[in-house]
């Protein structure tokens, strides 16, 4: 599966993993969006991400936009070193709120 | 028996698959195991590779635009052997290269960080002129000596 | 702008490389992926990178027995969409295909089980007629349907 | 490093690792011969193996061969999925000594 969405308190997480290409980011950008549409605090666990180039960047933002607009938390947390990597390229990492571990995001929605 | 035909020892591959985005993970997979063959370190190779993952993906995305194509890559060490050069050939209607341009950088949107990726990550990139018969060719050399500047 | 070649849909993945033990690697990779894109499950695709890696090592140690050259692996779905054609071609000396056997599998010694395995591992396997100036082609057939016999 | 050697007991432990292939095996040869040179009993575990070719066997062939004409106990271990294949497919999984764990191979040297 592309995405893992699991609920923890009240707040959605979702689980991204493996390679995050042009092939796997609109399915990726799907499921975010959609977990948004239940206006509930999203977190984003990147931590098994072994790839991402810049289509799944722009899901991450995407969903960023969608979620600063209708005012739902959004948070990244325990960035593969691989995806720290290609934000920073982007400066990004300064745009996205980034927890270092699932326990840091989830205390701060 | 034949006479042997004499190979190019700058050859690191070379590579030819649809233009798809089901491509990709072959395309990434090749050119980092170039990168390695041609000495690199992983994390170089693995730029490298995240370079020519979003070249390629501009020539499915925007220079095929969804037309069926093939799309062809070759990798060689510089020839002074301080770095690898890839070739992107496909045969695409021709671009024009002044509309290849990222978005700026603090206008934050989905999209446009492909060309800054490959800037950031290459000493050079750019497109070159492509064969007869062929559509475009776009050229970059990443080098190992000093590390990419951070644009 | 000029007119799109038409490309060959049956191609998974056209690879070039030097013929040494290095380029192992990368071709593994690709036979893997490719084995994948025409939607094979991943035990077989373990299988046919095996038997690919098998014919392309015989190239190396036998075809050019050291001498440089390069090696072409041509990988395609088959026409019928039943499986996986490869062709793998070198520009070294004609071989002589009575030559290429493998040892009898009771006498146990180092050496001598590529041929069993390519011929385990595939349907189809054996020397066709290379294209003028070329030297080996190779080819191998894996289908989807029934599990290759067990020979 | 292509083959870590280390001492249990009375006993050398061979730990092939990652892919054993046509550029690998011919370290995997020489350190699996450096070590029957010392006539300790040799166990080759094969857990960590990703991938084997018939050059790689043929290590391995040759190691048993060697360690039969000195009388010296070889016994391969733990053989991963990929290894076993091949094994099968040559018709060796019925010539080596092959047991189900390192401690089932050192309480059988
Ligand atoms: N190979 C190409 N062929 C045609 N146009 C291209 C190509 N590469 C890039 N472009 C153009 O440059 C723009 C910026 O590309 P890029 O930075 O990769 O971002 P994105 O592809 O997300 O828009 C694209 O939107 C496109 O208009
Ligand atoms: N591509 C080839 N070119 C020339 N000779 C070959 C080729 N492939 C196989 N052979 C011959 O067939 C023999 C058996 O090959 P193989 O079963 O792969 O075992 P091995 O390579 O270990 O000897 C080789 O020893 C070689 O003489």
């Amino acid at each position: 599966m592309t995405v893992d969405i699991s609920t923890r308190g009240n707040a959605a997480v979702a689980h991204l993993s493996g390679e995050v290409d042009l092939e796997r980011s609109p399915g990726v950008r799907r499921a975010l969006l959609d977990a948004l549409g239940r206006r509930m605090p999203l977190v984003v666990d990147l931590s098994q991400v072994s790839y991402i180039d810049s289509s799944g960047i722009a899901s991450l933002v995407e969903a960023y936009q969608t979620a600063r607009k209708q005012s739902t938390p959004f948070i990244l947390c325990a960035v593969s070193a691989a995806a720290l990597r290609v934000m920073q390229l982007a400066r990004l990492d300064k745009v996205f709120d980034i927890r270092p571990t699932l326990d840091d995001a989830l205390a701060a929605v | 028996m034949m006479a042997s035909v004499l190979p190019d020892p700058t050859l690191l591959a070379h590579l030819r698959v649809a233009a798809t985005p089901a491509s990709l993970r072959m395309i990434r997979r090749v050119v980092r195991e170039a990168a390695l063959l041609a000495g690199a370190p992983e994390p170089w190779a693995d730029d490298l590779m995240l370079a020519v993952d979003e070249a390629c993906q501009n020539v499915v995305r925007h220079a095929y635009a969804g037309q069926p194509g093939d799309l062809c890559i070759t990798l060689s060490r510089t020839p002074d052997g301080d770095g690898v050069a890839v070739e992107i050939l496909d045969f695409a209607p021709t671009v024009d290269p002044s509309q290849v341009r990222g978005r700026d950088l603090d206008d934050v949107r989905p999209g446009g960080l492909g060309v800054h990726l490959i800037e950031a990550l290459c000493e050079e990139a750019g497109f070159a002129a492509a064969p007869e018969g062929a559509g475009n060719l776009f050229r970059m050399v990443k080098r190992f000596a000093n590390a990419a500047p951070q644009r």
